[in-house]
């Protein structure tokens, strides 16, 4: 696998078909991986592929510093690839600006990433070539929300407790904003004043705002690669949050960001049959 | 800073009784920036407006808070008020202190202490205000007819009659549409072309009206009073200009076998040709899939013959661009195509009766060709398989009208008069004959239109059976029609010599294409949508579209006149001033941040937001943003709201002031 | 001799402080499984051993995220000023590590170099350090290459060296260290140890040459791509101290706060006119070495970096201090 | 206690479109519809105008109820801003729930120009639940903390 993808990516740069390859880098197989960008085709060894490889580096095609080094190709599994399809619904990048190397992929992270146990998306749909080969289970909505489901199962009043020990813990370095493939806005809501929408203070009540707001601007955009919460370094479990949109989207309008590349954006569009039970 | 005037209102006792308005003025009076409040009896009576003008001046006030009633009763009074004193009367706020507070609330401390916070909001709000300026548009003063039907042509001359440009668009070669093939009409019994022919002649002649016949609109961009349409004209082979109508060409044409489209099929016509006699223009067009010469390549015969040279096979489309300020969609109607139609889930189209296998069940309007005298068989009732005369005729009403299973939900509302017109027709012209009518109900809403069905079965003895026909089989040239009486409740077998079926109308092929050109919404059987039932039946969801005639929903011809009037009364409206002003509380993006989702075009109702490249000077792309036509918007915000960045406001409304009032909650 | 006290011991004294109205932080395990330092309400709560170092450092609780400076009240129109009360609660630090401890002298310089900060100033005071010197490391640890080791005491008031799981040699360095813990150590000839630390990873002095020419060398973008731009190296380091001033609140009243800023925000060197200065990711991450390699040491003749690694270590791409100082140092070896 | 909750007061902060609600209510006045003043009324121009946002700062402001009401589906007055406000609700509402956020405080209705007794109703409903939920102290406690 590793050799075709180095092969594969030394034939783009070789062929000009584009002017860098995003993807993984590693320093020692003991230390974790890191992006690398590739623009010499020499270096294409430089390329690693293991279970390793855990960050979304769809993040980085909006990145102007990447952009600004020309077409870019980029190593993306099934979980990251659906990122691109969203970012392309949203008029973020033409599809055909980016050439997509589809990573077969059964899982990565030791121990197994929780997104992994219920990933249906082993194999990329959308690349433009796909690398290795790996049966793609199928999972049922219950599976892919087991662990929602769990955490509801505390009384709303603990849920909150829970919330607040969180976000009291939050130090606002956006990691988790940064590291979205979706958190593309030139001015992030959190830094604007006038009105001041959310606390700029890393206060249980700013951070309170923020996490209800970073979750909610994701509503039927956030593919689940759950990086916001990878990242987070004091640990705060994001992707809860996320889950419980998505799970709505999904019960609701029968929708999943970035599965299927002709579906309907939810937000922006709607049903005159959309449920109002809730509504008096 | 700020200087904000505050005027509490007593309303008499409606406010004064159950809110103490001096506490409330007080209470108001120590926020900052409000630099005067004051309360007085009546603000909205001429003294209470003269003081408010006196305070905005006196004070040089930049704001101003009016607590009294509802914004909906008097916010336009406060703000003419705010403008003759020189304030921008966008800088006028109210608090609802009425309706909402000292109508509603018996206890006087209670609605005392709402009615101070609701005038904080207003203040905390008007404190964010910005000066507005309604915005002008400059206005095509022309419109553009889409369909020359009787509706079409009523408004392009009521329009064209006022003073304007029309262009109007039509389909087939010549303008006259279903009118045109009508016999008589009902209640009246006038001949159609009669009646119709003058008017049609007047379009073409008029010096306001650019006709294009045998074209089509392909494309419509812009916005209410600068609409671009592209108008797609067929290729005709024959030079409009040049042509003399002498009618050399198609008597000499050897190609006659063509059925005629005006005649639906009842009677055959040539290659090169006119549709109808009276036709406006009288110019004919080449029928490129008929005309020998140009599928065979031989020929020519025509263009030997045409003295004027006007014939010319190298004729092409081509597209011609009309920049309009308005456009009136009058495309008609067609009739459902029984046994055929499946374009409507459950619609199977009442195989059993025949249509197309038997030649003498016809529909509606092909016998009113029968009974026209300019029709193919010169006004005779002929049926068509052998050109006998008809002595037992069976109409059936409602062939796919109020019918779920099979055909549409709807009435199509004028099946009933002209069945019963078709009957007296019948009579008048076959005096021996009979004329069943089976029906559901009989629906004759309108002027002299009860009296004229009651004609028809008491002095012209049409035999009216309530109920439903079955089915329609053949034997030895003869129908046999199996239906019921439900009144005598027995069924009831006729033979019949022809049948005709009264189907339902539906909008003619190709509007909701064109709907969705212009940005116009169409029920489920693709009928145009007004843009309110009742207030604003003319208008459409995109500003300075109207639509009149079936299009919009089954109509006799009085109605579609009239609407078609009342759409050229609305352009008119558009037209009588060189620039159209429009409110300025709109969205606006900011462009500076917009980041080029594009969730606030997919919420716009009325397409106001566009894309818009920026480049570098060196015409690089450096990004696509979101933009605001101002000539669009309404100003509902829903972009506002789904904007995850904040890059689009609202205008009046912006988030600033909404904050604002929420944090004056705390 | 020396003096050790055992770890139940060490867990009954916080417990004791803890009764005193102290506050007691140190390395607690976080519901994700991080190790973070944390207040804690039961010296059970601490987790002592099996960490190398958490993912946040002390300076959360001396320099804390968020501190209000004053607060105002809005009657009418007059508007009313009150003081922030300064921090009155004593707070004993239990296992910080050598590399957070030695931020603290380094903060000093900053808190008081042109007026002295009240608000940080008094929560020094009120803390008392207890380091554990390091036995382990791992490959993030750079300490040794930037003038500290695994039993640097700066900043410490105690430190204390693991003999074995069970007991911990005191070295009490001041007076506020020494009363802590008197009368509750017993003499010992027990010998601790550390361990042998990272081995040094860059050469400081090629470092301070490169950076003294290499402001405009392209090496800086190219180690800069990686970066998303959060500000998680900043808000982890123990020495970063940049911070924001802004004002919340609503039309009754509010506060004014000092928040944490990171150089890495591509905000933070954004003009109200728009113009930004440090618009590209590298220019800000070149910003922070050169804050800690050459602009403050200048200044104060530190550096402002204890090679704690955090940097590293919570980076979400695996970037950090050290990574980018060893690709310094093989570009001079490469071109010389 | 239970005397106290006599006592609570509930703040109750409505966002209500211009075009319905607003006139519902003002309907309810002509009518002397009488109801109790713990609402404050923010006029918008549209549900559709009515982001999430403004609702968890309602919270911030100190509201222990939000009431969100606009035009009944197919009334909207810009014909499609109630629907895309609804579909973003049923989001917004299993986010609340997950974060804890007491989701029987916030109140979504229809109410026409027409409906000035609904109001009334709606109103006097929220207030009376309001009152028996008593004040939200959960989420003043995120407010109060540091």
């Amino acid at each position: 696998m590793l050799r075709k993808l180095q092969n594969t990516c030394r034939q783009l740069l070789l062929e000009g078909k584009v002017d860098v390859v995003i993807g993984y880098g590693q320093a020692d197989s003991e230390s974790p991986t890191h992006p690398v960008f590739i623009t010499d085709a020499k270096d294409v060894k430089k390329l690693v592929w293991n279970d390793k490889c855990l960050i979304n580096l769809v993040t980085y095609l909006k990145r102007p510093e990447i952009k600004s080094l020309g077409k870019s190709a980029i190593v993306a599994k099934g979980c990251d690839e659906r990122a691109i399809v969203v970012l392309e619904k949203e008029s973020q990048l033409e599809r055909d600006s980016v050439f997509v190397i589809g990573m077969a992929c059964a899982g990565v992270g030791q121990p197994l990433l929780p997104k992994c146990k219920v990933c249906d998306a082993h194999m990329p749909q959308v690349a433009d070539i796909i690398i290795g080969s790996v049966e793609n289970p199928s999972v049922d909505a219950d599976t892919r929300y087991a662990e929602l489901k769990s955490f509801l199962k505390k009384s709303p009043e603990e849920r909150h407790k829970h919330w607040v020990k969180e976000c009291r813990r939050c130090l606002k370095c956006y990691a988790c904003r940064q590291t979205c493939p979706m958190c593309y806005c030139e001015r992030c809501i959190v830094d604007v004043n006038q009105p001041q929408y959310i606390d700029s203070s890393a206060s249980t009540k700013g951070n309170f705002a923020w996490h209800i707001t970073r979750a909610f601007h994701l509503a039927g955009r956030c593919v689940g690669c759950d990086e916001c919460t990878r990242v987070c370094p004091v640990g705060i479990d994001l992707r809860l949050l996320n889950m419980s949109i998505a799970k709505s989207a999904e019960q609701n309008f029968e929708f999943r960001a970035g599965v299927d590349p002709d579906a309907k954006p939810i937000i922006g569009s709607y049903s005159e049959q959309d449920r109002e039970d809730f509504i008096r | 800073m700020a200087k904000i005037g505050v005027f509490t209102c007593w309303c008499g006792e409606n406010i004064a009784q159950n809110v103490d308005v001096q506490h409330v003025a007080a209470e108001i009076a120590k926020l900052p920036n409000v630099h005067c409040s004051i309360e007085y009896k009546y603000m909205c009576s001429e003294p209470g407006q003269a003081m408010i003008r006196e305070k905005i001046a006196a004070e040089k006030l930049t704001g101003m808070v009016i607590a009294s009633c509802s914004p909906h009763m008097h916010l336009n009074t406060f703000r003419k008020a705010a403008k003759n004193a020189g304030l921008n009367p966008y800088q006028v706020e109210m608090a609802n202190i009425r309706e909402h507070c000292s109508w509603v609330h018996r206890n006087r401390e209670e609605a005392t202490l709402k009615a101070v916070d609701l005038v904080k909001m207003a203040v905390a709000k008007v404190r964010k205000n910005q000066e507005l300026v309604p915005i002008d548009i400059p206005v095509t003063k022309r419109v553009l007819v889409v369909g020359g039907g009787v509706a079409g042509i009523q408004a392009a001359l009521d329009i064209a009659d006022a003073g304007y440009e029309v262009v109007m668009v039509e389909r087939e070669p010549s303008i006259g549409g279903r009118m045109a093939g009508l016999s008589e009409t009902f209640p009246t019994l006038d001949c159609s072309q009669c009646i119709l022919t003058p008017r049609m002649v007047d379009i073409g002649q008029h010096p306001n009206i650019t006709l294009h016949t045998y074209s089509e609109v392909a494309k419509v961009e812009g916005f209410i009073g600068n609409f671009k349409a592209s108008i797609l004209k067929k290729a005709r082979y024959v030079d409009v200009n040049t042509c003399t109508g002498c009618g050399t060409c198609w008597n000499s044409c050897p190609s006659k076998k063509t059925p005629s489209e005006f005649d639906f099929g009842l009677g055959t016509r040539t290659a090169i040709y006119v549709p109808f006699p009276q036709a406006v223009p009288a110019k004919p067009v080449i029928d490129q899939n008929a005309c020998i010469k140009l599928t065979k390549g031989k020929c020519g015969v025509c263009m030997k013959k045409c003295q004027a040279n006007a014939i010319d096979f190298d004729d092409k489309d081509a597209l011609v661009e009309e920049e309009v300020g308005a456009v009136i969609v009058a495309t008609g109607f067609k009739l459902f195509q029984i046994g055929k139609e499946q374009d409507l889930e459950g619609q199977s189209g009442y195989g059993e009766y025949g249509y197309d296998k038997y030649p003498d069940v016809i529909d509606s309007l092909q016998f009113e060709r029968l009974a026209s005298a300019s029709g193919p068989t010169n006004g005779e009732i002929r049926r068509p398989s052998d050109g006998k005369v008809p002595k037992n005729i069976v109409f059936i009403s409602c062939v796919g009208s109020r019918d779920n299973a099979k055909g549409v939900p709807y009435c199509s509302k004028v099946c009933c008069m002209y069945t019963a017109k078709h009957t007296m027709l019948y009579k008048h012209k076959v005096h021996d004959g009979v004329a069943h009518v089976f029906y559901m109900d009989i629906r004759a809403g309108g002027k002299n239109y009860e009296e004229f069905v009651r004609r028809a079965i008491e002095q012209d003895g049409a035999q009216y059976h309530r109920g439903r026909v079955s089915k329609i089989t053949e034997k030895h040239g003869t129908l046999i029609v199996r239906g019921v009486d439900t009144l005598a409740g027995l069924p009831l077998t006729i033979e019949a010599d022809m049948v005709v079926l009264a189907s339902a109308i539906k909008p003619t092929n190709g509007a909701q294409e064109l709907a969705q050109k212009l940005n116009v919404g169409y029920d489920n059987y693709g009928f145009l949508s007004e843009s309110h039932p009742k207030l604003r039946p003319v208008e459409t969801a995109s500003a300075g579209v109207f639509v009149c005639g079936a299009c919009q929903g089954p109509k006799d011809i009085p109605e579609s006149v009239a609407q078609a009037s009342a759409a050229a009364a609305k352009t008119l409206v558009i037209f009588s001033k060189e620039e159209l002003t429009r409110d300025p509380e709109i969205a606006k993006v900011n462009e500076k941040v917009c980041a080029g989702c594009f969730t606030c075009q997919r919420v716009c109702a009325f397409n106001a937001i566009e894309q818009v490249d920026i480049r570098s000077p060196n015409g690089k792309l450096i990004k696509r943003i979101a933009r605001v036509n101002p000539g669009l918007c309404m100003g509902c915000g829903t972009c506002v709201a789904v904007c995850p960045s904040k890059s689009v406001d609202l205008s009046g409304t912006t988030e600033q002031q909404v904050y604002s009032m929420v944090k004056s909650l705390t | 001799m020396s003096q050790i006290i055992t770890k139940s011991s060490l867990l009954r004294l916080a417990d004791k402080w803890l009764a005193e109205q102290k506050r007691v932080i140190g390395p607690r395990s976080a519901p994700s499984g991080q190790v973070l330092y944390a207040e804690v309400e039961d010296a059970a709560e601490l987790s002592l051993a099996g960490y190398i170092r958490p993912a946040n450092s002390i300076k959360d609780y001396i320099f804390p995220r968020h501190e209000k400076l004053y607060s105002y009240k809005i009657n009418g129109r007059n508007i009313e000023l009150i003081d922030a009360e300064l921090s009155t609660v004593e707070q004993v630090f239990i296992g910080a590590r050598p590399c957070d401890a030695a931020a603290m002298p380094i903060l000093d310089r900053i808190f008081n170099w042109d007026c002295s900060d009240d608000f940080f100033n008094r929560r020094r005071e009120l803390s008392t350090i207890i380091t554990f010197a390091c036995k382990e490391h791992d490959d993030y640890c750079f300490c040794t290459s930037v003038n500290s080791g695994p039993e640097d005491s700066r900043g410490s008031d105690v430190i204390l060296f693991e003999i074995d799981d069970e007991k911990y040699e005191v070295r009490s360095l001041t007076d506020k260290g020494k009363k802590l813990f008197d009368g509750n150590t017993e003499e010992s000839d027990k010998i601790s140890s550390v361990g042998p630390g990272p081995e040094i990873c860059f050469d400081l002095k090629k470092i301070k040459q490169f950076l003294d020419e290499g402001f405009e060398s392209p090496l800086w973008k190219k180690i800069s791509l990686g970066c998303i731009g959060c500000g998680v190296c900043t808000y982890t380091c123990p020495t970063c101290h940049c911070f924001d001033i802004v004002d919340e609140g609503n039309s009754s009243g509010g506060e004014r706060v000092r928040n944490w800023d990171s150089c890495q925000f591509s905000m933070f060197t954004k003009h109200a006119s728009g113009h930004n200065p440090r618009s590209s990711s590298s220019q800000r991450g070149r910003q922070r070495i050169y804050h800690k390699f050459q602009i403050y040491p200048e200044k104060f003749g530190k550096l402002l970096c204890t090679g704690c690694g955090n940097c590293s270590r919570d980076c979400p791409v695996s970037s950090g201090v050290k990574s980018v100082l060893q690709a310094v140092q093989k570009s001079i070896m490469e071109n010389g | 206690m239970s005397d106290e909750k006599e006592q609570f007061e509930p703040k109750i902060i409505a966002y209500v479109c211009n075009w319905c609600t607003y006139l519902g209510a003002d309907l309810a006045g002509t009518n002397r519809l009488e109801y109790p003043a713990n609402v404050r009324i923010v006029r918008l121009p549209c549900t559709g105008r009515i982001d999430f946002n403004l609702m968890v700062k309602a919270f911030e402001a100190g509201a222990d109820s939000v009431l969100v009401s606009g035009c009944h589906p197919g009334d909207c007055h810009y014909t499609t801003g109630n629907f895309h406000a609804r579909r973003r609700w049923i989001l917004f509402r299993s986010l609340l729930d997950t974060m804890g956020i007491d989701v029987d405080r916030i109140h979504f209705t229809w109410i026409s120009a027409a409906e000035g007794k609904k109001w009334q109703e709606v109103v006097t409903d929220i207030t009376e639940s309001t009152r028996k939920l008593g004040p939200y102290t959960a989420y003043q406690r995120v407010c109060g903390e540091s």
